[in-house]
């Protein structure tokens, strides 16, 4: 039987729908989550039955939503493996899914599902359960889906603002709360002006290349590379861009001697897109100077929301500055290497020195995660394969390992005690010795010392700075895991060695023992097995 | 079509305006108001190069970024006024309770 | 000559819009003049012959977005704002920066306008003969290459129009 | 058994290991038991070590009891072990005072039991790990999974400074060893790879392609290296955080500490640090004169500041400082003499000194004070005590027939065969190592009792016997017949100095005729 409706959507999904079938998942995953709750709501009250099923709907729903995202995500992936040219293209070359998407993607959705799962009992707590805050979850995760997948500046773009509005909101959510408040102002004030920025270098780089599809660009970009993308081009229909058209109908030859030495030297305006769209994008990773805005947000947002923008927040836009720097300015690396490199020392030394005097400790880890951003920039600064394996690891432990050590703040959330400061961890080792253990090995993995995920993640990073011939970034970044340990266990010394106050005895649910569980067995496991993780990471970048 | 610089400068003036704006005024209002400015000037570049190349993606993107500014200033608004209801002030210099 | 002269007329009002928006202590002067800068560049759209992106920006930005600033600025209390000292304390900095930053890009745009292409590494401008795009190339383009695009957008605009209803709506 | 022959050094590495899991499994309220279960962990890891002397071959030059597994093959570490005679001497001195560290404790820790029993046996692997690991990776890693249970045995269990201490400890080592861990990095980036082969961090492969290397790499690499083991040893300008750490430890800790942590400076620098001097001779000139006379200034500055302590356990501490400062002469010497001399005056040290805390253990257990101005004449209420006290302090301070005059001397001789001077500087370190140690001992124990609360301190009881007397029977045992440890040193010593000073068994080849040449030899022929 053969229904035309039916027909055209299978077709869909066997064409250009199959390459994001994951985000669309998610997608209507948050409709669902959007639009049917609000009917059951007065059922579920009186009836057991429905109390078991509903409780939590939303938040069930949107699990729900990251595992069958997941699921076809693995799927996708072995198509990708089995396709003749290492990549499925969509909608006109304007998504591909290759083998970086799917290492990114699943970072995003295990971050979306950890902070599901933190999100209950503090949402409970804050007498803020609703389907809004699920849904924008989802349609966060949904957005950066498209920063990894999207070859197209505009696809990137959409997707980056996609999340960063969801962001926006959930940083604001706790509507009565004045921080809440405050944090989401600075952060929409903030986070458009940097969008604004990114959208400016953007435009400036369509300009120069007159298309708006990166591996075009890179083409126009990049002479060495753009004969073969020529040729590539030339045997598909349906080109986009009429200009690149004209280029490969009758004239490539030209079009690659066209200025080759402009090129070459990055041309001015080729220099100001790529600073904008750096600075842009420095912003969204809060790299320094463009960091200002993470300690604020960090500290007003509710505390799942924080781990929100700390984790999956940054991985994307690394996805998103990694994708564009990998291709269109690459091989103007030497150029702007040295930026970079500052950006990073930068980055480095006010991270660690500011989060040295904090005392709350969502404004340290704040610090602490801009530090983290320098260590990642390195990665880009050495700029080879043990780099990239470097960052995509990197990126995968501080995934775990911060989300687990904001999971443990979440935990000591219960009524009547915030427990962000310093002094709340007094003495949780003998109010919970397993928050407290938790702890201490996610501050050993967010300082780097083995056998624990973080250690891994600096270990490519300062390779790929030894093999690069890079001594003096390496000394610098290795002393500053000393200052990086004091910090930390500062930390420690409040939670094991102080003596416990008046404060009760924290209480984990079953989600957050889960969402810890996993945290802890990714920062562990990483460190202790690391080959599994390490082929992973290496699969990121190609083959 | 006159040479291509002309846009380009009345673009880069509009962002620097705007940047200008963003960074000096206090009245979050009016910050927002400087962020359309820069999107707007990052969409006078787009339609100027889609002209120049008789390429119409970039007023698709032109397009795409005017959604975009419509989205932002609609959450933004909403923030500003969830924060007014909470604070009575709409000033940047305000805004204490965290460090700025 | 007369594209010059229509050009230097939208840009000068434009550009004077602009800086009225950010200099303008009344937040209501500024909205305004934000608008009159807005239609300015439609103005210049309609000069590159964007027909329909002249209309959106009209519709969409002028009566849509603008309305929503104007109602904001009503709800919330401006005479506070009025009686406030209207510049940030870095301001000198910033605008040191930001004068700096607008003479190194103006310059670089200055040189390489200079240069054959004007500097851009693509080909050379569309042929004179091409026949300037219209609202049906874009609206083609819009639901065959740029299909994604437009479905994403929609996401981003659910995402905005949630985010504006949990922001704005009172705790029951 | 076949299982147990085979696998023998994973058995002793992770023995410890498998107390500290079995540990977390007995409830928190049930001390007895913490008690006994780390006791039995503590000698059961001394047992399991023992058929290590006797299957040990002492002909072989090589690496004994090697295992061998991959572990993270992409980046080329291994799960490699083995132990050569150096290293053997010091995972037993770690397992023995290991296990009397643990006995130790028995009355002196009140409260959280558990996690006392089970971070001192954490911290037991880790000390055996970085012994037996030929891997530079998996020697990074026990390296500094080391310092974590070190840092909360201080931070917890200590005195009144501990938090200081604790991170300060943490903080030392740390920097050291960041440094070493690109050292590391650049020493498996230089190395070759054989075409076919992925990249390697096995320790004998990495160090012999690190005799190609050029002598300015070899530089770099050896100050790398140099920093963490310096500050481990700790040598002088980085010994700061020593007396600190030292003493806010509980006893237990500062038994370890002492006793083991320090040898793994002087480990590695017999390990890594002498197969990276440069070749050229004036730039290795250099590199030991710099080093050896940091090494002389440690012995003569940490003596003297031993004269001025009020602290007795500062005092040990401070002449830690000072007996490492002879180890580190011994190894920069590059004599079979001062290399052999220096891997049992480290034993000895470990011997001596350990038993040091412990004494001043068993009085602060009495008195809670470590000041020496509290005591006084307790040689009369403690007769046995003062007994063996003496008998330590005249190991430690050199005297013949203990184990101190033994190592000292060889070093000594080790060094004089280089330079006059050394060996000079070094005598008067020995003559203000006998200065304070018998001034501290004429201070506490000699006289009047000068606190009424001192004169009815009971005497040691028979745990307390347990943990020192095997130590000094250790002291006579080295003291008298020292031939069978020599024996394990012998062959890696010769094959280092073969090494790094090929030109001293020339030179001695040369002086002498054949049939004397074997009386030349270091003492152990």
């Amino acid at each position: 039987m053969s229904i035309p409706f039916i027909d055209a959507i299978r077709g869909y999904l066997q064409g250009d729908g199959a390459v994001i079938l994951p985000e669309m998942e998610l997608t209507l995953f948050g409709l669902a989550v959007l639009l049917i709750g609000y009917p059951l709501d007065e059922s579920v009250e009186n009836n057991w039955f429905w109390k078991l099923l509903f409780k939590n709907f939303y938040a069930k729903a949107a699990l729900a939503g990251t595992l069958f995202s997941g699921f076809t995500l693995w799927k996708l992936r072995g198509a990708v493996a089995a396709s003749a040219r290492g990549y499925l293209p969509g909608f006109h070359e304007s998504v591909v899914v290759d083998s970086f998407f799917p290492f990114f993607a699943t970072l995003f959705l295990a971050a979306t599902a950890l902070v599901i799962l933190l999100s209950v009992k503090y949402l409970d707590i804050e007498e803020e359960q609703e389907g809004e805050y699920y849904a924008l979850l989802l349609f966060a995760c949904v957005g950066m889906m498209f920063m990894a997948s999207g070859v197209d500046l505009i696809v990137m773009f959409l997707g980056l603002e996609t999340m960063a509005l969801s962001f926006y909101v959930l940083t604001g959510f706790l509507r009565r709360e004045k921080r809440s408040n405050e944090a989401s102002l600075k952060y929409v004030l903030l986070g458009a002006f940097s969008s604004g920025i990114l959208a400016y270098g953007f435009s400036l780089i369509y300009g120069l290349s007159g298309t708006t599809n990166i591996r075009n660009i890179s083409a126009v970009f990049n002479p060495r590379i753009g004969l073969a993308r020529a040729i590539e081009l030339s045997r598909q229909s349906g080109v986009m861009g009429s200009q690149m058209r004209q280029v490969l109908s009758a004239e490539y030859p030209a079009a690659l001697h066209l200025e080759p030495s402009l090129l070459h030297q990055m041309p001015v305006l080729a220099a100001a897109a790529f600073v904008l769209i750096a600075v842009g994008l420095f912003f969204k990773v809060a790299a320094v100077p463009f960091h200002q805005w993470a300690p604020d947000v960090y500290e007003g947002a509710p505390t799942p929301v924080t781990t929100y923008v700390s984790v999956a927040s940054k991985t994307a836009s690394f996805a998103l500055l990694l994708r564009l720097f990998l291709t269109v300015f690459a091989a103007s690396q030497e150029t702007w290497v040295y930026l970079i490199a500052g950006v990073a020392v930068a980055s480095l030394t006010w991270g660690n020195l500011a989060a040295l005097t904090q005392t709350n400790v969502k404004r340290l880890l704040a610090y602490s995660s801009i530090a983290h951003v320098g260590y990642i920039l390195l990665g880009l600064v050495a700029w080879n394969e043990t780099a990239f394996t470097g960052i995509a690891f990197y990126l995968l432990a501080y995934v775990f390992m911060t989300a687990g050590a904001f999971a443990v703040i979440i935990v000591l959330r219960q009524k009547g005690l915030i427990g962000e400061e310093l002094e709340d961890l007094n003495g949780l080792y003998q109010r919970s010795p397993a928050s407290a253990l938790l702890l201490l090995i996610f501050m050993l993995s967010l300082a780097g010392i083995p056998p624990t995920a973080g250690f891994m993640g600096k270990y490519f990073i300062f390779l790929s700075l030894i093999e690069t011939k890079h001594p003096v970034l390496a000394v610098f970044a290795v002393l500053y895991i000393v200052p990086a340990l004091y910090y930390y266990f500062r930390i420690v010394v409040h939670a094991w060695l102080k003596a416990p106050g008046e404060a009760p005895r924290p209480v984990m649910s079953s989600a957050q023992a889960v969402a810890l569980g996993v945290a802890v067995f990714v920062s562990l496991a990483a460190g202790l097995y690391p080959e599994p993780f390490t082929r992973l990471a290496h699969y990121a970048f190609g083959p | 079509m006159l040479p291509i610089g002309h846009y380009l400068f009345l673009s880069l003036a509009l962002f620097i305006i705007g940047a200008i704006g963003v960074i000096t005024r206090r009245n979050v209002i009016v910050v927002l108001m400087s962020i359309e400015l820069i999107l707007n000037a990052v969409n006078i570049n787009l339609v100027a190069f889609s002209r120049l190349y008789g390429d119409v993606a970039g007023q698709v993107f032109a397009l795409f970024i005017i959604a975009d500014a419509a989205a932002e200033a609609a959450v933004g608004l909403g923030i500003i006024i969830a924060f007014f209801r909470n604070r009575e002030t709409v000033l940047a210099d305000e805004m204490d309770l965290l460090k700025w | 000559m007369l594209d010059k002269v229509i050009f230097y007329f939208f840009s000068g009002i434009a550009v004077g819009g602009a800086v009225l928006t950010v200099t303008r202590r009344n937040a209501v002067h500024s909205a305004i003049f934000l608008i009159t800068s807005l239609l300015a560049t439609a103005g210049i759209f309609l000069q590159l012959r964007a027909e329909f992106l002249f209309i959106v920006q009209i519709i969409l930005y002028v009566g849509g977005i603008m309305v929503l600033f104007v109602f904001v600025i009503m709800l919330v209390n401006l005479d506070v704002a009025v009686r406030q000292i209207q510049f940030a304390r870095q301001k000198w900095v910033a605008l040191v920066i930001a004068l700096a930053l607008a003479a190194q890009v103006g310059l670089m745009l200055w040189s390489s306008a200079k240069m054959p292409g004007q500097g851009l590494p693509v080909l050379a401008a569309a042929p004179a003969n091409q026949l300037p795009l219209n609202s049906e190339e874009v609206a083609k383009s819009l639901f065959d290459s740029y299909l994604l695009p437009f479905e994403i957008a929609s996401v981003l605009l659910l995402v905005a129009m949630i985010g504006a209803v949990v922001m704005a709506k009172k705790r029951t | 058994m076949e299982f147990f022959a085979h696998h023998i050094l994973t058995v002793v590495l992770f023995t410890p290991l498998a107390g500290a899991l079995l540990l977390l499994f007995i409830p928190r309220e049930m001390e007895t038991a913490h008690r006994i279960a780390g006791n039995v962990f503590g000698v059961l890891g001394f047992l399991v070590s023992l058929p290590l002397i006797r299957w040990f071959n002492l002909n072989w030059g090589g690496f004994a009891f090697e295992e061998s597994a991959e572990w993270i093959p992409s980046i080329g570490a291994k799960y490699h072990l083995g132990i050569d005679g150096i290293s053997l001497l010091l995972v037993l001195l770690t397992t023995l005072l290991g296990m009397i560290a643990i006995l130790s404790s028995w009355s002196a820790i009140h409260q959280r039991t558990k996690e006392y029993y089970i971070l001192l046996l954490l911290l037991q692997t880790g000390m055996i790990g970085v012994f037996v690991s030929l891997d530079f990776f998996l020697f990074y890693v026990f390296w500094e999974v080391m310092l974590v249970p070190m840092y909360f045995l201080i931070g917890v269990w200590g005195s009144d400074r501990r938090l200081y201490a604790a991170i300060k400890f943490f903080l030392y080592t740390l920097a050291g060893s960041v440094v070493m861990l690109l050292a590391i990095l650049a020493l498996y980036f230089y190395a070759p790879v054989p075409a076919g082969h992925t990249r390697t961090f096995d320790v004998p492969t990495l160090l012999a392609a690190a005799q190609h290397f050029s002598d300015p790499l070899k530089v770099w690499l050896f100050w790398g290296f140099f920093f963490a083991f310096a500050i481990k040893v700790p040598m002088f300008p980085f010994h700061t955080w020593l007396p600190d750490a030292h003493t806010e430890a509980p006893t237990a800790g500062s038994v370890i500490l002492a006793g083991v942590l320090l040898k793994m400076g002087t480990y590695g620098f017999i390990r890594f640090s002498l197969p990276l001097l440069p070749t050229d001779a004036a730039m290795r000139a250099r590199i030991i004169h710099i080093v050896v006379i940091l090494s002389i200034i440690g012995i003569v500055y940490g003596a003297l500041v031993c004269l001025m302590q009020k602290d007795m356990k500062r005092l040990i501490a401070y002449s830690s400082v000072s007996h490492l400062g002879f180890c580190t002469l011994g190894i920069f010497a590059l004599t079979p003499n001062g290399l052999a001399g220096s891997v049992l005056q480290q034993v000895n040290h470990g011997i001596s000194t350990g038993a040091l805390f412990l004494i001043v253990g068993v009085l602060y257990e009495r008195r809670h004070t470590r000041m020496i101005s509290d005591f006084g004449g307790l040689a009369t209420p403690m007769p046995n005590f003062a007994a063996i006290y003496l008998i330590i302090s005249l190991s430690s301070l050199g005297m013949p027939l203990l184990n101190g005059f033994i190592g000292e001397f060889t070093i000594l001789q080790g060094a004089f065969q280089v330079s006059k001077a050394w060996a000079a500087w070094g005598t008067l370190g020995v003559v203000l190592g006998a200065a304070y140690l018998l001034w501290l001992y004429q201070r506490v124990m000699f006289g009047p009792v000068t606190h009424a609360i001192n004169e009815k301190l009971p005497d040691l009881n028979l745990r307390e016997y347990a943990t020192l007397v095997p130590l000094v029977i250790l002291a006579f045992w080295i003291g008298i017949y020292p031939k069978p440890f020599f024996a394990y040193l012998d062959k890696p010593v010769q094959k280092i100095v073969e090494q790094v000073n090929p030109r001293f068994y020339e030179a001695e080849h040369a002086k002498l005729p054949p049939a004397e040449l074997h009386a030349a030899m270091p003492r152990t022929k």
